[in-house]
């Protein structure tokens, strides 16, 4: 089977007759299906099914991941069929080198994110249920090529999502999850409009990616299409005026979701900009450039600037997320493949990092009953070394220390990015510095120092499924960090197809 | 004196050309309002005559009671009437509006033929069927 | 007579039904409003049908229809209005403020 | 003369008659169920006579009554959601006060009228089938006439319906003066030919009329007071029923008699359509009662069934179509569960519903699904119902394009109290821990329509295909 | 005089055209003429309309007292044949009292009405050939939707009249007439049916070989008693049900309204009667004598007919009356409609 991809370049070898994507797809939708159908009590059960799915969906990411051939750039593992001819809407999946990061991001995210919720008391069965729709949503939006299919799973992982914090989360669990819906509702309905406008605009009317690009809109067009699309993968990014949806979100979410929430949701907006803002429209885009410059600078000060002043810790991470994805909004601006692969290495690394800081946050949780900063201050590392070690490694991630991932990917989008926008690049490297500041205080004061009398009852970790997510996502964060080439390599060549 | 007649003929009628030869249709209508108008002028100028014939009594307070038997009237003249008049009514409207289409039908009775009558036989079985449902369920009872 | 009479009048008798609908505070005078408005249309029907499309008595056949279902009409309307003022005790609209929002 | 062309309608008039007569024959003891099982029967094979019908274009009395695939749709539309009443009726009849079998009997004139109004191409038709079903409806609102909120809801229904009617009748009257036709297709051909501006005045009292009909703001102030106080399968039917056979009509109105004056009144759909929908949300957010709350939700689908209107073409009318399909699954799905709560609590209040997830976990789901699809959550019907309408409005371009961005952010409003509902049935713990039990027939109800929310998504094409709409 | 009695079309076009020659010489336009001559018509009209009514009152006052073994009027005139006139006289002398709590424009208006609505029945009704006022092609329509306007006069006079017994007098006429208009009309269609037409100068035509009475006995007996419900004569007469209801709607009339209600119905009685002549007994045809007075001759047989029940038969209780229309007469006239029409066509 000989496919024209995206970009106009031959198939790998990766490809086979197997729907290898399907499976991944749908996997986690028929463990949702067994959940359904067994017994409340057994929560045991439960949680072990949505672990054995979302472990079975890692191994066939992973198996993805290495059959697919990184010296091509289009798109791989493709599925098509018709679904409806008018409109015409096809089930077509694909990944290429962009894709598949994210893919690979989201299975090992929700098998952590699982793991992290194997202490859920509270309407257990409910939960994994959601937990496993919303692993479908997600690899959906990033297999997806027809913007139907793709636009269908972004909505679909709303209503999960919109549970598992209304339920599950803390006292102002409610707004944030009415919050957060109206909010990507909101942002979505532009982005169907854009879809629509796309579908509408192209030489012969379509939804299919691959087709569209090569509709080659007149520019004018391209901008219109643009702002309707970025204020919908605006919101989910987040981008500075639409931001204020997730330090809500995050803080009421319980640590698991959070972890899923910055680990992978924030990402299906990053890379809808990238595959569809830049990838479809980028005569459009150069009209905004200066636009989105302004904008990524203002989400990475800003962000990093409110976060500086929290007290919640988890708002605190929630804030430093809205000033990384700045990170990305930036490449995206700048359209330079190394800036774009250091966008892509980002969400990858972000997505590790914050999950991590996430996870445990949620385990301090657990034990301390609080995430207020001045209320934990005072050498817990006395009293639990070893999460506190793997704490102040995770914040080192964050800040961007050299040998983990996010600081490579910092690093290549500033060096991507200066060559065409230099003021926005050498205000956003100020960033970097408020983050250490922010990062390293948070630390100092609640780690070190002495002992804090009140916390001296506080446990270490114990459990092995505390240990598996950070040791996953430590692990993850430090390879990809030593050799970003794991996904830089991948990347590359579907960027530079996509710039071309 | 042309001039009003003039008028009151435009009024009337749009054309009186030649109204014997064919029957024209407004022209009849005018003969109607003229009808109207006369049994009007008439009761009128009788009671006129009446007004001016009749003696005029002072109004007393017993010459102003209504009469009730002999004796004083009790509470509103308006008393509230039964109710069971109101479903008569109700059917009455509805055999009396079934009358407007039947007057097309006999009117179209010929050119229609079998056709039409079956239609409005299929039409009154409705309405008999109506009033069955109206009979059984008491409504022509009197309460 | 020219058409353009038969239509202001029909115009007149509706827009005073019309208006009375929308002013009138008592159901009876409401429903005798929405009659006079009935009658309005079937002036100018009437006089439309006669005038305009003499070979097509489409005109007449309408006002037939829209007497009938208006007197159906007119006859439901009062069965309601019964009702309510047998528990309203009153007649006026104003006083039918139960329901709002 | 095709005279099986009208067995569906004549199915009705049979069974409607039928039921009539077997009110006063049955022994009370079954006279619910007899009545019932009649209805449900005659529906049934009027559904079936309606969907051989699919695919026939045909007309009957020189083009007064038309088969094709838009009325066949709706007829389809019309019985399927009557059917379904018919068995909340049967579920929910033990709670209505007086002679049980006038209800099942105007609930088979109304659908007749809705079936006559569909299929009508003509105005003295359109005229009869709207009155047929308004009068029905009146009188159905107005069921429990010693309730002090019912006959005040069912009198100014009643006031404003007539109100409305008279407009449409002059309007009605202008177009025939003007054209010197009420056939549709005979008007278009005048209509073609120039227009005046009393033609247009009249085309505007046409639109005001059936504006009122399909509760379009600000001719909406029948809708919450009507939908509160009728038996809740009333309102359920009245919600899909009276207004999907307005949008029917409305569409061959507007599309085929005054198709080539679109250029006008396009302009004037779109607004209405962005007036009713801001409208319709903003006062739904209000509400605490959900019969009121879905009353005003309804007033907003109308703003969006109308952007199909308003985008005046072939692919607009589908959509229409469709999207009612979507709305009356949802809708009658969602009365469904309001008819179970309230025959066991006598409750509308959404506050009632707290944890009815505890109490009743399938008909929290259903009621859940059913006000996501109505929010437009894709993959379910209402989802594909938005999006085609949006898509043929998209199409068209310029001003809908505007539209369009007006009616999708209103979506996303309107998501609010959907999901405030859900919230309140899944996130807040119940005060009562009692079960609501549901009857059998509500759940068949139920399934039937989370069913049809549900395979919207496979059977899209096929159903689009069936409701084009004839002549354009 | 001759071409008067038997040939009173061409007498009147005789006459029309020599007027119209003699105004078209003096230069009145032919419209106007037309008009004018509307005037003599109308004289004639309320001449004879008054001329029976008197003679009606009289002829009633002497068919009861003979039905009741006694003379009745006899001292005015010849067996009292001056009576109606001295009544007349009496009553143009009474004050016309309106108490002051009665609706005084409703109070005068609805006689003044009641009698315009009965004589309007009249301007339809072919006394000879061509002779007609209005020969309307919807005769038979207008003849019931002008009768039918009585029942309003009635029920504002009765309520206009502030009396308890006013208004429930009034009520029950108005449920009875109404009533009886369905079957009134059901059974005057299938008379229409025979004659293809509503035109009543066609009807009378159709019945040139044989009256309707022959093909139609069961449309003539309901329509006669439907006639008898629609005037409000005995045994229908409930409206003045004097032994309950003192006077019905009349109570608080008196004087010269009372009198024009009085006279309206002495006006209608006679419409009924040319009416059911018109439609039933063959209108104005008959052998040897001139039509218009086989027209008086049929017209006053229905009209004893109509006394005779009056004071032979005791007045029905309201309920029956009402039971009696819905469930007897409405039924019958269905079905007397159905088979006139079925076999028409067959």
């Amino acid at each position: 089977m000989r496919y024209s991809g995206i970009y106009e370049l031959e198939l790998g070898e990766g490809n086979n007759i197997m729907p290898w994507l399907s499976a991944l797809l749908w996997l986690p939708l028929l463990g949702t299906l067994l959940i359904c159908f067994m017994p409340r009590q057994q929560e045991k059960l439960i949680k072990g099914t949505a672990l054995v799915v979302a472990l079975i969906d890692l191994f066939l990411s992973l198996v993805l991941y290495f059959s697919y051939d990184n010296r091509l750039a289009g798109f791989q593992f493709v599925e098509k069929a018709t679904w409806m001819s008018s409109p015409a809407i096809s089930y077509h999946l694909g990944v290429d080198g962009i894709s598949l990061p994210m893919v690979i991001l989201t299975t090992f995210i929700f098998v952590c994110a699982i793991l992290a919720s194997w202490n859920i008391k509270h309407r257990t069965k409910e939960y994994f249920l959601l937990v496993t729709i919303l692993e479908t949503a997600v690899l959906g939006v990033f297999v997806s090529l027809d913007l139907f299919l793709f636009f269908l799973f972004w909505e679909l992982e709303l209503i999960p999502m919109y549970f598992l914090i209304g339920i599950w989360g803390s006292e102002r669990r409610e707004y944030a999850a009415m919050k957060f819906i109206i909010y990507t509702m909101a942002g979505s309905a532009f982005m169907l409009a854009g879809f629509l406008a796309m579908y509408f605009l192209a030489p012969s009317p379509t939804f299919d990616l691959v087709d569209l690009s090569r509709a080659g809109f007149a520019p004018q067009v391209q901008a219109l299409l643009f702002i309707l699309l970025f204020l919908g993968f605006g919101v989910k990014l987040p981008v500075f005026p639409f931001h204020t949806w997730l330090p809500d979100a995050h803080v009421e979410a319980p640590a698991p979701i959070s972890m899923i929430l910055a680990g992978v949701l924030l990402k299906m907006g990053g890379y809808g900009l990238i595959r569809i803002n830049a990838g479809l429209l980028p005569e459009g885009l150069k009209a905004f450039i200066p636009l989105l410059a302004t904008l990524a600078v203002i989400n990475v000060i800003y962000g990093a600037y409110v976060a500086m002043g929290q007290k919640d810790l988890k708002t605190m991470i929630a804030m430093s997320s809205v000033s990384h994805m700045g990170f990305v909004l930036l490449p995206i601006a700048a359209l330079t493949p190394v800036a774009l692969n250091g966008a892509v290495l980002e969400m990858f690394a972000h997505g590790t990092v914050s999950g991590l800081l996430f996870f445990l946050i949620g385990l301090l949780y657990e034990r301390a009953h609080t995430r207020q900063i001045p209320e934990l201050e005072g050498g817990l590392v006395a009293q639990i070394p070893r999460m506190g070690v793997a704490f102040i490694m995770a914040s080192m991630a964050s800040l961007g220390l050299p040998g983990m991932s996010q600081f490579i990917a910092e690093f290549m989008v500033f060096l991507g990015s200066y060559p065409v926008l230099q003021v926005p690049t050498i205000i956003a490297v100020f960033g970097i510095v408020l983050t250490a500041g922010y990062m390293l205080w948070m630390v100092k004061r609640i780690f070190y120092g002495p002992l804090n009398p009140r916390w001296s009852h506080l446990t270490d970790m114990g459990q092995v499924y505390e240990y598996i997510p950070l040791v996953v996502l430590m692990g993850l964060t430090i390879v990809v960090g030593v050799y970003p080439a794991l996904i830089t390599d991948w990347s590359h060549p579907s960027l530079m197809a996509l710039l071309r | 004196m042309f001039t009003a007649g003039a008028m009151l003929a435009t009024l009337l009628a749009v054309d009186l050309g030649d109204c014997l030869k064919g029957v024209n249709f407004l022209f009849e209508f005018g003969k109607i309002a003229f009808f109207t108008l006369v049994g009007v002028l008439l009761v009128g100028l009788i009671y006129f005559l009446n007004w001016f014939l009749s003696p005029k009594t002072v109004p007393t307070q017993l010459r102003n009671t209504a009469y009730e038997c002999g004796d004083p009237p009790v509470g509103s003249g308006w008393a509230r009437y039964h109710l069971s008049y109101y479903p008569f009514a109700l059917l009455f409207v509805v055999f009396d509006v079934e009358a407007i289409f039947l007057f097309a039908w006999v009117a179209a009775f010929k050119p229609l033929g079998l056709f039409g009558l079956i239609e409005v036989m299929i039409f009154i079985l409705m309405l008999v069927a109506g009033l069955v449902y109206a009979w059984r369920k008491g409504v022509l009872k009197w309460v | 007579m020219a058409l353009v009479n038969y239509l202001v009048i029909g115009a007149i008798v509706f827009s005073i039904g019309a208006f009375g609908v929308l002013t009138r505070r008592n159901v009876v005078f409401v429903f005798m409003c929405l009659e006079l408005m009935f009658t309005g249309v079937g002036i100018t029907l009437v006089a439309f049908s006669r005038y305009f499309a003499p070979d097509l008595a489409v005109g007449y056949i309408f006002v037939i229809f829209m007497l009938t279902v208006a007197a159906a009409e007119t006859a439901l309307g009062l069965g309601i209005f019964l009702a309510v003022q047998r528990k309203h005790g009153t007649i006026s609209t104003d006083e039918f403020s139960n329901l709002k929002g | 003369m095709n005279w099986w062309l009208l067995t569906p309608e004549i199915i009705i008039t049979v069974t409607a008659l039928l039921v009539l007569v077997l009110d006063f024959m049955l022994p009370e003891s079954n006279r619910r169920e007899g009545l019932g099982t009649v209805g449900v029967l005659g529906l049934v094979v009027a559904l079936l006579a309606s969907f051989r019908l699919l695919g026939v274009e045909d007309n009957l009395f020189n083009g007064v009554f038309v088969v094709d695939r838009l009325a066949v749709a709706f007829k389809i539309i019309f019985i399927s959601g009557a059917l379904l009443v018919y068995l909340l009726i049967i579920s929910s009849l033990e709670r209505l006060p007086g002679r049980r079998g006038e209800f099942f009997w105007l609930v088979l004139t109304a659908l007749l009228g809705m079936m006559v109004t569909a299929a009508s191409r003509e105005l003295v038709t359109i005229y009869v089938g709207i009155e047929l079903i308004s009068l029905s409806f009146y009188a159905l609102v107005g069921y429990r006439r010693d309730d002090k909120n019912a006959t005040e809801a069912a009198l100014k229904y009643f006031i404003l319906g007539s109100f409305a009617i008279g407009l449409w009748l002059y309007g009605a009257a202008l177009v025939y003066g003007l054209t010197g036709q009420t056939d549709l297709i005979e008007i278009a051909k005048m209509v073609d030919s120039g227009s005046s501006p009393l033609l247009l005045i009249g085309l505007f009292l046409l639109i005001v009329g059936f504006g009122f009909k399909m509760g379009l703001a600000p001719f909406h102030m029948w809708v919450p007071d009507a939908y509160q106080e009728a038996p809740t399968p009333v309102t359920a039917f009245l919600a899909v029923g009276s207004k999907a056979a307005a949008f029917a009509v409305f569409v061959r109105v507007m599309l085929t008699g005054f198709h080539s004056l679109a250029a006008t009144w396009a302009p004037w759909i779109g607004f209405a359509a962005a007036v009713t929908m801001t409208w319709g949300n903003a006062a739904a957010l209000r509400q605490t009662n959900i019969k009121r709350m879905l009353a005003y939700s309804g007033v907003a689908h109308a703003g969006y069934a109308l952007v199909g209107v308003a985008s005046a073409s072939a692919v607009g009318s589908q959509a229409v179509t469709f999207y009612l399909f979507a709305y009356l699954f949802a809708t009658l799905g969602a009365f469904a569960v309001v008819v179970a709560f309230s025959n066991l609590t006598g409750s509308d209040l959404i506050s009632d519903y707290a944890g009815l997830h505890w109490r009743n976990p399938f008909l929290a789901l259903g009621l859940t699904l059913c006000l996501l699809s109505l929010a437009g959550i894709p993959p379910l019907a209402g989802f594909f119902g938005k999006f085609y309408l949006f898509w043929g409005a998209i199409q068209q371009g310029g001003w809908l394009l505007v539209l369009v961005i007006i009616a999708a952010i209103n979506s996303a409003i309107s998501l609010y109290y959907y999901v405030n509902v859900i919230r309140v049935m899944y996130f807040i713990q119940p005060s009562v821990e009692q079960p609501v039990t549901s009857p059998l027939l509500v759940n068949i109800t139920l399934v039937v329509a989370l069913a049809g929310i549900a395979l919207a998504a496979f059977y899209f094409q096929p159903v689009l295909a069936g409701i084009e709409l004839a002549g354009l | 005089m001759w071409e008067f009695f038997y040939a009173p079309d061409q007498w009147a076009y005789g006459i029309y055209k020599a007027v119209e020659t003699w105004g078209q010489s003096v230069g009145i336009p032919v419209s106007l003429i037309q008009l004018l001559l509307l005037i003599p018509v109308a004289v004639i009209l309320l001449a004879f309309i008054f001329l029976n009514v008197m003679f009606l009152t009289w002829m009633e006052r002497k068919v009861a007292g003979h039905i009741q073994v006694r003379y009745g009027p006899m001292r005015t005139g010849w067996h009292g044949l001056m009576q109606p006139v001295a009544d007349a006289v009496k009553l143009l002398f009474k004050e016309p009292i309106a108490l002051p709590g009665v609706d005084r424009f409703i109070y005068f208006l609805s006689p003044m009405f009641m009698f315009t609505m009965a004589m309007m029945v009249f301007i339809v009704i072919p006394f000879s050939p061509g002779w007609v006022v209005a020969s309307l092609d919807y005769g038979l329509l207008f003849i019931f939707a002008v009768s039918g306007m009585s029942s309003f006069f009635v029920l504002a006079g009765g309520w206009c009249s502030n009396n308890k017994w006013s208004l429930l007098g009034a009520m029950r006429t108005v449920a009875q007439v109404i009533g009886y208009e369905v079957p009134l009309i059901l059974s005057a269609l299938g008379v229409a049916l025979l004659a293809g037409s509503l035109n009543l100068t066609d009807i009378v035509a159709s019945q040139k070989g044989m009256w309707n009475i022959v093909k139609q006995p069961l449309g003539f007996i309901l329509f006669l008693m439907a006639s008898l419900a629609e005037a409000n004569r005995g045994p229908f007469d409930l409206e003045e049900a004097e032994q309950e209801l003192v006077g019905g709607y009349l109570t608080e009339y008196s004087g010269m309204p009372f009198a024009m209600f009085y006279l309206g119905e002495y006006t209608h009685l006679l419409a009924s009667g040319a009416i059911i002549t018109t439609l039933f007994l063959g209108g104005w045809q008959g052998p040897l004598l001139p039509p218009i007075i086989w027209f008086l001759i049929k017209c006053y047989a229905v009209i004893f007919i109509f006394m005779w029940i009056r004071w032979t038969y005791p007045r029905i209780r309201v309920d029956h009356l009402l039971q009696f229309n819905w469930k007897f007469v409405l039924p019958l006239a269905l079905v007397n409609l159905g088979i006139t029409s079925l076999v028409l066509v067959l």
